[in-house]
């Protein structure tokens, strides 16, 4: 698909900007996934790590139309959405690792991260926990103008969770934004086979709540709807759907067979790598190659430092820093 | 001091606690417009507002959902879970989002949060709308669980639950709704501290709700034989004052703890349990009287024996727990 | 609405007959729930009561179209959907009452009565158990060539009960007729307030389920529904949907404030009573007022035995049948 | 006698009943094509097919609810529910329904219905993929709760649940699945039963799942110094099999129950609550050593010492528990 093969003009500084911003954002969640991943190889992540390659352009552009004061709700898949949210990459590595400067000083881990000065209600390893902690969130933004977002799976859209949490949403006028990512597979099951209608917006649109499919690969695309939608949200109030069409690019977790994509499935979908279309849309727009490779480069330098800072962080001392069962 | 009913009690707790702080909201099923189906919080709705105090969809999952969602982004929810019986519906929510975040977080945010549940058997209401939920929450670290007796303690403890700072199940059994009893002196409440009702020398019997007056019921008719029992009112179920059992204990050596739960899984087996544990030389008798080990029937002659009247608590301390007139 | 005005021609013989049967079906329908609030009223029906008034066409009408082998699970407003399936009324009236002769020997109450000889799979207090059961019933139901029903109202459909369960059923081709019993309110919240798009055969839809909207008042309307849904089941597989708009001609159970009905509302509805269009029904058929009588006077008779025959019988005696927790 | 590898041993009890008794249906989240995240159940699928072993959307509570309709419909339904966290999601059709439904039904029908879940910690997978479910339906009349320690013995207590006609949790530990163990002479073990897995003079050690291998590690520990440890592995929880707990106590006068849930509401309390009431006796100290009082840690550092090993086992014997050698 030779989708950016037009000479576009170029477009305004600002917007230039931001397309590099985003690009540079997506580098950076890419990067640290692949770093995870080795980490993980090396023992160093514990557990199970679920990794978010392939669809970076998601949050990565959703993140583009949103202000500091919005909220944030993603899964056990969402180291992508907590870097695109501004999360520190050694803080986060550090909480993969186990580590007492982690996001949550090691207590959460890799599927659990919360972050609330960035926005990050949290990950929740829960099907469904991320539409009820953002519909939570609606009550409180309804009050300050924020927005609240929610990520989660095509898989996700058949559980009650998400069910209850779009009706209540829209019956109480909530500024919520659903971002269902559809990357195709709940963790070794097509989405058609168990998904009722094979229509994800369709069900949105039951509610009667606003949505729209997207190329989940186009950081631009993803973005302008996120936009779009995010204005509506503030200017009528309640929520919003976006379906972004995606694709994991690499196992569901660190267990998996993978045996239940068809042939050249994958190879298609490298094709379309968001990072691959962003960096074709950059050089249309007119960014020379030493200045993407400029960027390329600054991220690989950041991210080797947060892994080195991480693994250089001590472990938790129990003893040291007791826990409470209770908040004061 | 004044009398107070047990609803109005729960209404004037909740509209003291609207007024006193606008990041208090109210919300469930039928709870606004109609003041909810035992009627408990009439008013709260034309006072403050559809926006403070609104009718959800019937989406309990939703419900607890979106008072986490807004409990750890600034708000103070609320909910109204109409029967104790459907709080397994949200218990994932309460348990698996709400109990846990503080501690995963790394306390990075605490999670004010109030269920309140009618609950409990004796109304005809058959197995399904009959149930104490305790022994489902009861081993969750993280939750707090108040279960008042009487109106003066209950508006005292609602308050508190309200300006505690972790997810509360506050426990309204169904059968104290129409009592009457005086205001406290106090405004509030602690949480985690029992009450030591009536002082006794020869048995102590532990309750909570409804089972505080047959306690004290049974104590009457055991004072007639030269019986003495002292009655502790746990008041929360969680954390567990376990310190007042044990000092009465140290008194009485026997311990008698009552419950409509069962028996095996029940809070009345654990706090035998755990006073054992703590203080096996002083007993000489320790019991737990239940309800039966079958779902709760509807019929008037199955129901009423299933669970312990006064009758059978002073026969359990006579014949089971062994304590003959003036045995201390 | 002068809806049954026109003179149509008199249908075949063994269509008569069905409106016959169906027309007293709902007679005892009505005549059970008119005794049943009675012998609330005199403290015979303990605990509260949910009737089934002014919804007695869509049961019926939805039975008339079943075999014996089918499955039907219905709510606690469940009486009509028992006696629909021919549950004798007496067994039924004993349930309410507590006696051992009751349908579930008084164990049950009315929000729970299951017989299983007469395919009831059982009424649900739950919210959305029945929708559950009936799906699970259409895995069995698969094997043998039946259909499972799921009676249920429309706020149960804002549930995530519902939302699974359709999903489930269409995902697994499932052999169940799903019927919302839509009378405009759940408890007192009216349905459009709290049901997203308030459009639920949409939400049926957006599963690819085949769904329908029938007038719930007109016995041949839903058994019309029914019928052409019961065939395409048994014919193709897969779950089907009917919504069925009625309207609940008394309060939502014992203890209803009232006061969320419209001005008029109500005597609209009581215009277009399902047995007061029947008999229209019957008459333009040529069916005589004495014919139509002379059902009315045997349904009598009938309610009035059956309830004799319930206040005769003893209540349980949990000494002599004592209850075992397990099934061998 | 061969031996067995725990996955095997559950894979073999699932294909032998599926085999034996065509009732048998068995589904859940990716359990089919790709054999179980734990890849406990590979094989089933292409040998029974897709009408008996299926996969299914991640809905819990349909998957729960189904299986109850489809229990009581003549079917034998085996579920997993992929995480013991994910428990409360089915949990009300699993107690509002399947538990009730014997009991309330008057015995009209048997619920045989198993599910399958994966518990416990150790495995580095956070406070929601770590969970002993046990507390939550410990106090559930009409479950039934099995938790097997060896190969073997999973084999012949799986096998038995899927006879057994009430509903039965079965709960598979994480760190045994690559846990090898010897096949038993049995085919069947009964459920309820406990089984002294060691003989001993000095202290009585009850556990479940992995635990038994701690307490058996424990118990070589002590032996060293001279102290005899008789270890129970209850097999079953709920029905507790308190005779063999309590003939224990009657020969070493010392109990000390350890399990990963928590101290209020674990089973270990409980048991220590109901042996203390049925043989205060006999009892010199009685003790339960459980989990944290916080949610379950992530970091190794955190996790490990949450849990008791081994050695916290044997220290608990020698300190707290009092046992000198040769104590008896
Ligand atoms: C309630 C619940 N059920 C099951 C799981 C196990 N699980 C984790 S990820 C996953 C698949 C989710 O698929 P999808 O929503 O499409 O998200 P994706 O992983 O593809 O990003 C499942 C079933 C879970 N975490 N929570
Ligand atoms: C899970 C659950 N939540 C709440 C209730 C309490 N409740 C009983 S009936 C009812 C209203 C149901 O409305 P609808 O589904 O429209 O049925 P209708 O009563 O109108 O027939 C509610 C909220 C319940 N029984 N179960
Ligand atoms: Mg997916
Ligand atoms: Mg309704």
């Amino acid at each position: 698909m030779a989708r950016n093969s037009t000479q576009a003009v170029a477009p305004p500084a600002a917007e230039l900007e931001r397309w590099l911003t985003g690009y540079e954002r997506m580098l950076l969640l890419r990067g640290f996934e692949e770093a995870m991943q080795t980490q993980f190889m090396r023992g160093e992540v514990h557990g199970t790590v679920h990794l978010y390659i392939g669809q970076e352009a998601v949050s990565s552009g959703v993140s583009l139309a949103l202000r500091p004061e919005d909220w944030v709700a993603a899964t056990y898949r969402g180291h992508g959405a907590a870097l695109a949210r501004g999360v520190d990459p050694a803080g986060l590595a550090a909480e993969l690792m186990g580590r007492v400067t982690g996001t949550c000083g090691g207590r959460a881990g890799s599927m659990n991260v919360i972050d609330l000065a960035h926005g990050l209600i949290g990950c929740f390893g829960i099907i469904g926990g991320s539409a009820a902690a953002a519909t939570g969130a609606g009550l409180s933004a309804k009050r300050t103008g924020a927005v609240a977002v929610a990520f989660f799976g095509d898989g996700s859209t058949n559980h009650g969770y998400f069910h209850e949490c779009l009706n209540f949403a829209k019956v109480h006028d909530l500024p919520v934004l659903f971002v269902c990512e559809n990357n195709l597979y709940g963790e070794f099951t097509p989405m058609a086979q168990v998904t009722a209608g094979a229509d994800i917006t369709a069900r949105a649109s039951a509610y009667d709540i606003p949505s729209e499919r997207v190329d989940g690969n186009d950081l631009r695309a993803v973005h302008a709807a996120a936009a779009a939608a995010v204005e509506r949200i503030r200017t009528d109030g309640g929520p919003a759907f976006i379906e972004a069409m995606t694709y994991r690019q690499v196992g569901h977790s660190k267990s998996d067979p993978g045996a239940y994509r068809p042939e050249g499935e994958l190879e298609r979908w490298l094709e379309r790598d968001p990072l691959k279309i962003a960096r074709e849309q950059l050089a249309a727009d007119g960014v020379s190659s030493e200045q993407i490779e400029a960027i390329d480069a600054r991220v690989a330098a950041q991210m080797e430092e947060a892994i080195e800072q991480a693994l250089a962080a001590p472990y938790p001392d129990p003893v040291a820093q007791p826990a409470t069962e209770y908040a004061a | 001091m004044s009398t107070l009913d047990f609803r109005t009690a729960i209404r004037d707790a909740l509209a003291e606690e609207l007024e006193r702080d606008e990041r208090v909201i109210f919300y469930g099923e039928d709870v606004a417009v109609a003041g909810g189906v035992f009627k408990a919080t009439p008013g709260l709705f034309e006072r403050f507002g559809a926006d403070r105090v609104f009718d959800t969809p019937i989406s309990e999952l939703a419900l607890a959902g979106s008072a986490f969602g807004a409990a750890v982004t600034g708000l103070r929810p609320v909910i109204e879970i109409m029967f104790g019986d459907f709080l397994m519906l949200p218990m994932d929510a309460l348990v698996n989002q709400a109990a846990k975040y503080w501690y995963i977080s790394n306390e990075q945010a605490s999670v004010p949060l109030v269920v309140r549940s009618a609950v409990g058997g004796g109304g005809r209401f058959g197995a399904i709308h009959s149930q104490d939920p305790t022994s489902w929450f009861l081993g969750v670290p993280g939750i707090k669980i108040v279960a008042p007796s009487t109106p003066g303690d209950a508006k005292a403890l609602l308050k508190a639950s309200i300006r505690d700072n972790n997810p509360v199940l506050f426990l309204e059994h169904k059968r104290l709704y129409s009592t009457k009893g005086e205001t406290l002196e106090q405004e509030l409440l602690p949480l985690g501290k029992a009450n030591v009702v009536r002082e006794g020398t020869d048995v102590t019997i532990v309750a909570v709700m409804k089972g505080v007056h047959d306690a004290l019921a049974a104590a009457d008719l055991l004072a007639g034989d030269g019986i003495s029992a002292e009655v502790i009112d746990l008041r929360t179920l969680r954390p567990l004052d376990l310190d007042t059992v044990v000092r009465s204990i140290e008194k009485t050596n026997r311990l008698l703890a009552i419950e409509e739960g069962p028996v095996l899984g029940g809070w009345a087996s654990n706090l035998v349990g755990l006073a054992s544990a703590e203080a096996l030389e002083h007993l000489d008798d320790a019991f737990a009287l239940t309800g039966g080990d079958t779902p709760i029937p509807y019929s008037p002659t199955l129901e009423d024996p299933f669970f312990a009247s006064a009758e059978r608590i002073a026969e359990t301390v006579r014949t089971r727990i062994g304590v003959a007139a003036g045995a201390s």
